[in-house]
């Protein structure tokens, strides 16, 4: 029952701005249904918890504790986002780049996006998956055009283009994970769902898996913006207004890698390779590789702060690539914990930057400066958002970060050199721009009104609170979904 | 296993308590302070005291170290953590000591730091009561930890404190690139630590509980992994304490802090990194081969050598003890080189000679250095000013920093009967005894390694006498601003205990070694015996055998007294007191003025000259018709263009490589998915 | 179904047929300069999925493939077709440029991956359930193909239509391989496409009032400098 | 115990009464080398007596550290020359302080009379702190190695068992210490000032290491640190006797060997004296650059001395 509240509310949400968006309190209205997102999901969770996994409507849906922990977190940062998008955009529209129809269409897509992505992670269809993640995409790309200028078009635009030619061949992949499934499963509804493909995985040809799992790697591995497939994500990251940003770094990436990994799943059941060493996990753990070091180098080039966290966020989707890549109950503990992280700490900073640059007028990195001294609590919001980013204890992307290096010390030593390196240099690239953003003498003015930072510190003091103390029922939850991933 | 407070605070200690859950308290009561500071900003008052209050703090942390160096080791389990791997602590006698060190110290600078901050502008005092707390904390925490994550959280913490405590003044940009450069050269350590504690790993891997260091303890290790970690560990921990060559941040941060954070780093953050080598490879890994201890002692004498040459033409007061910092810690590091020599040789009465020796050089340079940064520190407070060309003459203005600064000095400069002597000497001994070590090699090459240290502690002498003689003594160089005023109480007490600490840890080292006899019981299953016989033993330091060596300092320094009365009175009953004040002589040279002293760089000139190799030196000379000429020669290390710069440099080849790929062609990006996908399915059904 | 596995029967063979006219049109487009000619071409390859698609749901009684037969025609065959028709007349821009790659080279790419696709595929097809199997094969080609058009093709329209081709390939697969996918995956596909060719309507508009071309080199700003 | 004790004491005040006349002795020999007429051997005496009858005069601004120095520096000697076997071999205070600890003593009273120098703030006062500073931290290593070669032969640092090892156990010869010798000559020319490395009779301050840091001083103070530099001389000349040639010194508790011992002393110091001179005669001051490389050739002896003993004692 929750579950139909969780997809109902936000579509009903996307319809209702589609029609009234324009009016003054769309903000609000939008805040509110992301708040009913929110409890629908807390109730779903709860129930998860104490009854463990459920189908709902004979099986097209199916939640476990690996995707609930999902649809919990995506509608809690939708939720804040949300908060935080109200006096955000308002100030937008009062700088003149918005209309009140484009915060229409703002609202109404924003609201579409959250439902796509909650179908995609609760549907037991893999073609359903697929179905809702192209509409995410959909949903999103109009989204990153908003501003219409040249660059938000033209990032749009590969948005579009890549991003869709990337979903074509997860749909091929699909088919082909069809075309082996009918076989044992016979043609129609059953063969697609996901719960009977797990039942009869180890008969599933390894052959046709094999084909099937590159084509949904290179497919949804596109949107999770594994290199070198990851070209549309800086440019989307920087081009689209922050809150969109926000939540594509925090979430989409997340449901894409989501897709992947039930995949993964059946792949490992075909081939009989559950613990990392399978070809899945491999090729997981060398694009998650691949991308931590490209996008390390490619941080240290970079002048515009938003494209700068896109890149920190390819490097982080890599890590925990390659965490899952290695499988093991440690490593697909510290995966999940870590895409936990990320999302609540890369939305926080997305939100202090996207203060910080309405105060500076620029995204230019150069040209922000001394934050700390004009506006305090966006400065301490970025400065304390990225030293949690970077991995600097006590936040809770380190407790991730410790388990997952030392775990691949143990068993893959030959990639730590790699880990070393990527990380010391992300490290030194972001943080040497940041520290003079924040520190320093400035000629910034200061925002016109309160900024609405409460949502930076409520994911800090959450982030924070994780590296030092996992609830019992959290962890219980992790240790499941871990097991679900094969640990 | 003691019992577990509920949710971690201890309301009332149970009369079972054991010192761990002291120290835990001790911790928590500081977390508080940092955690209250912040809400005192409208409490002026409050937030004045609470220094003190982290004194106080201080000394119950240093008397529960003592308890934990006495008493028998004891563990808690704390209710949070990760799920799996609680926060572990355990206080034996190897923490004990150090915890024993942090709070001696911290006592001292705290005080002192009680009347430097005092006149600090409200807001920034509140961040900086924020981070001070939390850096005795995350100092405490790491000497506590008994887990691969209490410790790195601990390490980090530490770190990031410290880091915004040097940036306090981030207007200036030096200090911010200063900050920048410590908080990433800590952090790459961090990650090597990290790895090392991967290697280290043990019991179940796969399990949580394989991070606990008890795990570790006991599990088995392939001797090729073990030398992994231990290099690992030496990096790591190296990073942190200045060894070279990774060193370069350290003469950069330590001056940047306020003086009383520069005193903590350089007297006992540096000394965390000592307690890190020591517990990973003395406790946590099973097998030492001797190349590590050879290793360690290069480094450890590379270290002490370039430190104290760089110190000896620095110019800047607080820059030239952050280099004399570097060089005590090579001479510890060499110290701990020699005890895995004798280690891994079976020697292991030497084995805790040597350890004693670097145990009892940590614990006296906390307080040496702590004091000359406290000295250096009240100096910058009353002229503002940190070079030393432009000071001079303090000892007039303000006698009591002088005075007790002058013990420092002397304590540093390694000369009897003050307590780095005491270091030194048991130091110098252990080289002396090396004939016994199964390699001949070693056997030769040694003994003039310890012509090493001699030549590391003559030049420190050197130094001692240039920064105390042109900062304290003869004529002001520039003309004072305002009029000078002495340090304050506060200051004076605390520089008071942190001078006593090193007068009395030189006078009375037979009860110093005795009270570090556990720690060397722990990690080499030996003690120093003092074979004083007897009677004598409480006042003469016979390490091996009174036939081989002996000193008694307290003897000393009574024969040196009684001569010294004994002439002078000598001289006043047989002769006179007469003196009567006139102009300096100079051989008569009539236009004698301050500016012509030796400069902070003349005095170095020579060093300068004889090791000019090693460095990069600016010069200003100034113009043939400036009135005020002042000549500037800035003498920095060439490690920095010689191995720091070229690793900047590939990275950003690297990056500029790699930025290649995101060039803005859609098609191309096309065909990468197109080329990844191809080469997947030939990949896969090759 | 297992009787039918000795021989192919005609409508199947039909199939197959319709299968190498599907790959034709692939290779013809890759070739095709002009825009107009492209969308024609595009609505050809519409036409021969939907009828081949029409001829699996008689021959094998699979009805939910009439519904899809029935969405390829309307949405590929006259929507979309016409929507590009006006969409090149109102923003007249019925001229490609020369592409990236040159024709005969691209050509020689395409036989390539067709043999490259081709033994990709007959080792899976071996073992499928279906009697249509060969032709996996080839709409695992024109996906390939098409892939590569978009690659070669350096204005917005053509790029589309590549892509939409590459949608026809794997609509085709659905059916002929598989005999379907799920009905609601089905029309979960088929809205997404038609939802995507609107979004693109849009953008075009946008991209041609902002750039007034609708050449990607105007969009080749955002890069590392 | 008590005699020990007793020897002890007459011991350190025959050094520091004896000092004065071994300058003296060098003065007068060295006078006779150059062909001058040569002050009596008492002249030092004399020097001291009519600067404790004079006023001192003092700088304006001398911090107490000035005036403390003298008494310091002389105090550090007393205990130096009190620790160094010359008669007997008993020494009841020498296990207060062995060799390094010796080698400590000088040291703190170097740096003190360095830091007396820079008090006043004059020129010359810095120039020569700076100097000996220099000096000593090249010669302070050089005088540790020649001490190791020593106590690696006799395995202690302990001055009384190296003589007792040295002079009191079957005659062997020592390659090794043939070098420590030589090191150990040169070394103690740099710290006593006097030529190659400083002249003490110099006027020319420019080329003063020394006496520019006392230039400041007057009356008692200056005469208690000329005191300090005889007895300091007289200290490292029974370092050499205790560690080259010790035969004479009378062993523990041999109360009958006294006379012959003090015998032994008078006659090696009046050689030594006059060897010394000799050698200050024959040779030239060297520049204050080319110090580092002299001393630098002691420190490599020493060491060559240490690995000698390797080679060929063990």
């Amino acid at each position: 029952m929750e579950l139909y509240w969780v997809l109902g509310i936000p579509l009903a949400g996307g319809l209702f701005l589609a029609l009234w968006g324009s009016r003054e309190h769309a903000p609000e209205i939008n805040a509110l249904f992301s708040l009913l997102t929110l409890i629908a999901a807390g109730l779903l969770t709860a129930r998860i918890v104490e009854e463990g996994p459920i189908m709902v409507a004979d099986g097209w849906f199916f939640i476990d504790s690996f995707n609930v922990f999902l649809v919990a977190l995506t509608a809690f940062v939708a939720f804040t986002t949300a908060l935080f998008s109200r006096p955000y955009m308002r100030i937008e529209r009062e700088h003149g780049r918005l209309t009140a129809t484009r915060l229409r269409l703002y609202h109404s897509s924003y609201q579409i996006f959250i439902a796509a992505m909650l179908l995609a992670l609760t549907t037991n269809n893999m073609g359903i998956l697929w179905v809702s993640m192209e509409g995410a995409t959909l949903a999103t790309v109009l989204l990153v055009s908003l501003y219409r200028t040249p660059a938000s078009l033209e990032a749009a635009w590969k948005y579009f283009i890549l991003c869709g030619v990337g979903i074509a061949q997860a749909l091929f992949g699909t088919i082909l994970l069809y075309f082996a499934a009918e076989k044992i499963l016979g043609s129609g509804g059953t063969a697609l769902l996901w719960t009977h493909l797990n039942g009869v995985k180890e008969q599933l040809e390894p052959t046709v898996l094999q084909l099937a799992f590159v084509f949904l790697l290179v497919g949804y591995g596109t949107k999770v913006g594994l290199a070198p497939l990851h070209n549309w994500l800086p440019d989307a990251h920087a081009e689209g207004p922050t809150p969109i940003s926000a939540v594509l770094s925090g979430l989409l990436l997340n449901v894409a890698l989501y897709a992947v990994m039930r995949s993964k799943v059946l792949v490992d059941g075909a081939l009989g390779t559950g613990d990392g060493n399978g070809m899945a996990g491999n090729l997981m753990m060398g694009f998650g590789l691949l991308s931590v070091v490209v996008a390390a180098f490619l941080i240290k080039r970079q002048t515009d702060v938003k494209r700068m966290f896109a890149y920190s966020s390819i490097e982080h989707m890599g890590l925990v690539t390659f965490a899952f890549g290695m499988g093991g109950a440690v490593a697909s503990f510290a995966g999940l914990l870590h895409m936990t992280m990320h999302s609540l700490t890369k939305s926080a900073i997305f939100f202090a930057v996207g203060h910080a640059t309405q105060s500076a007028g620029t995204q230019a990195m150069d040209g922000i400066r001394g934050l700390i001294r004009t506006n305090p609590t966006i400065g301490w919001g970025l400065m304390l958002g990225t030293i949690a980013i970077l991995g600097v204890p006590p936040f809770g992307v380190f407790a991730s970060e410790f388990l997952i290096i030392t775990t691949a010390m143990h068993q893959h030593p030959w990639a730590t050199p790699f880990l070393l390196i990527a990380l010391g240099v992300a490290f030194a690239s972001i943080f040497g721009k940041v520290q003079p953003m924040v520190f320093g003498e400035t000629t910034l003015p200061r925002l016109p009104y309160q900024p609405a930072l409460m949502p930076v510190f409520i994911h800090l003091g959450l982030v924070l609170m994780l590296g030092l103390f996992v609830p019992p029922y959290l962890a219980d939850w992790y240790r499941q979904a871990a097991a679900l991933l094969g640990g | 296993m003691a019992i577990v407070f509920p949710s971690g605070f201890p309301t009332v200690f149970p009369p079972d308590s054991t010192p761990v859950e002291f120290a835990w308290a001790g911790v928590l009561f500081w977390l508080a302070l940092a955690a209250a500071a912040p809400f005192l900003r409208r409490a002026r008052g409050l937030l004045a005291l609470a220094p003190a209050l982290c004194a106080l703090g201080a000394l119950a942390m240093a008397a529960i170290g003592l308890a934990g160096l006495l008493a028998p080791a004891s563990a808690i389990v704390l209710p949070f953590g990760l799920p799996d791997l609680p926060f572990h602590l355990r206080l034996d006698a190897l923490s004990g000591l150090f915890l024993l060190l942090l709070g001696a110290a911290g006592f001292g600078v705290s005080l002192y730091a009680t009347g430097y901050f005092r006149h600090m502008e409200t807001g920034a005092l509140a961040m900086v009561m924020l981070w001070y707390p939390l850096f005795l904390a995350g100092m405490a925490m790491v000497i506590l930890a008994d887990d691969a994550y209490a410790f790195m959280v601990a390490w980090e913490v530490m770190a990031l404190a410290s880091y915004f405590l040097v940036t306090t003044d981030h207007a200036i940009p030096d200090i911010r690139r200063a900050g920048f450069l410590y908080l990433l050269i800590a952090h790459i350590g961090a990650v090597a630590l990290l790895l090392a504690f991967g290697v280290l790993q043990g019991g179940a891997v796969g399990e949580m509980e394989a991070y606990t260091f008890a795990a570790m303890r006991d599990a088995e290790q392939a001797p090729f992994w073990a030398s992994v970690a231990f290099l690992l560990a030496l990096f790591g921990f190296g990073a942190k304490a200045g060894l070279v060559p990774m060193h370069v941040w350290l003469p950069e941060a330590h001056p940047a802090a306020p003086s009383p954070v520069s005193a903590l780093m350089s007297g006992v953050m540096l000394k965390t990194a000592i307690y890190g080598l020591l517990r990973v490879s003395f406790d946590l890994l099973n097998v030492q081969p001797g190349w590590w201890g050879t290793l360690a002692l290069a480094l450890g004498l590379v270290t002490a050598l370039y430190g104290v040459i760089f110190a000896a033409v620095q110019s800047d007061m607080k820059r030239l003890l952050a280099w004399s910092s570097i060089e005590n810690i090579g001479i510890i590091v060499a110290g701990f080189g020699l005890t895995l020599i004798f280690h891994a040789d079976g020697k292991g009465a030497l084995a805790a000679l040597t350890l004693t020796a670097l145990l009892y050089h940590a614990l006296n340079h906390a307080f040496f250095k702590g004091l000359l940064f406290a000295g250096a520190g009240a100096v910058l407070h009353a002229t503002g000013e940190r070079r030393m060309g432009f000071l001079g003459g303090m000892i007039r203005f303000m006698p009591w920093t002088a005075w007790l600064t002058l013990i420092g000095a002397l304590a540093i400069a390694g000369l009897p009967p003050l307590n780095g002597f005491v270091s030194e000497w048991l130091l110098l001994q252990a080289f002396l005894l090396t004939p016994g070590l199964s390699q001949p090699y070693l056997n030769m090459v040694i003994p003039v390694a310890a012509a090493a240290v001699a030549l590391a502690a003559a030049l420190a002498a050197y130094v001692m006498v240039k920064f105390f003689g042109v900062v304290f003594l003869g004529q002001p160089r520039a003309p004072i601003p305002g009029q000078l005023h002495e340090a304050g109480w506060p200051e004076r007490l605390g520089m008071l205990w942190l001078a006593a600490g090193c007068v009395l840890l030189g006078l009375f080292p037979p009860q110093v070694i005795a009270l570090l006899a556990p720690v060397t019981r722990l990690l080499t299953n030996q003690t120093l015996v003092n074979d004083a016989g007897g009677a004598a033993g409480w006042l003469l330091l016979a390490p091996v055998s009174s036939e081989r060596a002996s000193y008694a300092p307290l003897i000393f320094l009574l024969v040196v007294l009684v001569v010294l009365l004994l002439v002078f009175v000598w001289v006043r009953r047989v002769h006179h007191g007469r003196a009567r004040r006139a102009d300096p002589w100079d051989c008569g040279f009539p236009e004698q003025d301050a500016r012509m002293q030796d400069s902070a760089e003349g005095f170095g000139q020579p060093i300068r000259q004889i090791f000019d190799g090693f460095m990069r030196v600016e010069r200003e000379t100034p113009d043939p018709f400036d009135p005020h000429p002042q000549y500037r020669g800035d003498s920095r290390d060439k490690l920095w263009l010689l191995l720091y710069q070229p690793i900047a440099d590939l990275a950003a080849r690297l990056s500029a490589l790699v930025g290649r790929l995101q060039h803005g062609r859609i098609q191309w990006y096309l065909i990468y998915s197109f080329v990844t996908l191809i080469f997947l399915l030939v990949f896969v059904t090759r | 179904m297992t009787e039918m596995d000795t021989a192919l029967t005609y409508p199947l063979q039909v199939v197959n047929l319709l299968a190498a006219l599907l790959l034709l049109i692939s290779f013809a487009m890759l070739s095709q300069r002009r825009v107009v000619g492209l969308i024609t071409l595009f609505a050809w390859q519409g036409a021969a999925l939907a009828l081949s698609t029409a001829i699996v749901a008689w021959s094998t009684g699979q009805h939910h493939l009439y519904y899809s037969a029935a969405l390829t025609l309307a949405l590929k065959v006259i929507a979309m077709p016409w929507f590009f028709y006006r969409l090149v007349r109102r923003l007249d821009v019925d001229r490609d440029v020369e592409p990236m790659i040159n024709i005969p080279t691209t050509m020689l790419i395409g036989i390539a991956l067709v043999i490259f696709a081709f033994n990709l595929a007959t080792p899976i097809s071996q073992m499928a359930g279906t009697v249509t199997r060969a032709t996996l094969g080839i709409a695992m080609a024109s996906v390939l193909l098409a892939f590569l058009m978009m690659i070669t093709r350096a204005k917005a329209i053509p790029q589309v239509i590549g892509f939409l081709a590459m949608e026809n390939g794997l609509f085709f697969a659905a059916t002929s391989a598989t005999y379907g996918m799920p009905l609601v995956v089905e029309l979960g596909v088929a809205l997404d496409v038609m939802v995507a060719v609107f979004v693109l309507g849009i953008f075009f508009f946008q991209i041609r009032e902002t750039f007034d071309s609708l050449d990607l080199k105007h969009m080749e700003k955002l890069k590392e400098k | 115990m008590t005699t020990g004790i007793l020897l002890q004491i007459t011991q350190t005040l025959l050094a520091i009464l004896l000092a004065p006349l071994l300058m003296g002795w060098v003065n007068q020999c060295r006078a006779w080398l150059q062909g001058r007429a040569a002050p009596p051997i008492t002249q030092p005496y004399r020097v001291l007596r009519k600067l404790f009858h004079k006023d001192a005069v003092i700088a304006h601004d001398a911090s107490p550290l000035f005036r403390f120095a003298p008494y310091m520096i002389f105090a550090c000697m007393a205990l130096a020359a009190g620790i160094v076997p010359t008669l007997a071999n008993d020494l009841p205070f020498s296990p207060a302080a062995d060799v390094i600890a010796l080698v400590g003593i000088f040291a703190l009273a170097r740096v003190f009379l360095a830091l007396a120098a820079m008090d006043i703030g004059t020129s010359f006062g810095s120039l020569g702190a700076r100097r000996e500073m220099l000096v000593s931290f090249l010669a302070e290593p050089a005088l540790l190695m020649v001490f190791f070669t020593a106590s690696l032969i006799s395995r202690s640092t302990e001055l009384p068992v190296i003589v007792e090892a040295l002079a009191h156990k079957e005659f062997v010869i020592y390659p090794s210490l043939a070098f420590a010798a030589v090191a150990f000559w040169m070394v103690s020319t740099a710290e006593n000032a006097r030529i190659p490395i400083d002249n003490p009779t110099t006027h020319l301050e420019l080329t003063m290491i020394h006496e520019a840091m006392i230039l400041e001083y007057s009356a008692r103070h200056l005469a208690l640190i000329e005191w300090a530099v005889a007895l300091k001389l007289f200290t490292y000349s029974a370092l050499g006797i205790a560690l080259f040639v010790p035969w004479g010194i009378a062993p523990a508790g041999d109360l009958a060997a006294l006379p012959l011992a003090l015998l032994a002393l008078v006659a090696k110091m009046a050689v030594g004296g006059a060897g010394l001179s000799l050698l200050e005669a024959v040779s030239a001051k060297v520049r204050l650059f080319r110090a580092p490389e002299f001393l630098g050739t002691a420190f490599l002896l020493a060491v060559l001395g240490m690995l000698t003993h390797f080679l060929l004692e063990v």
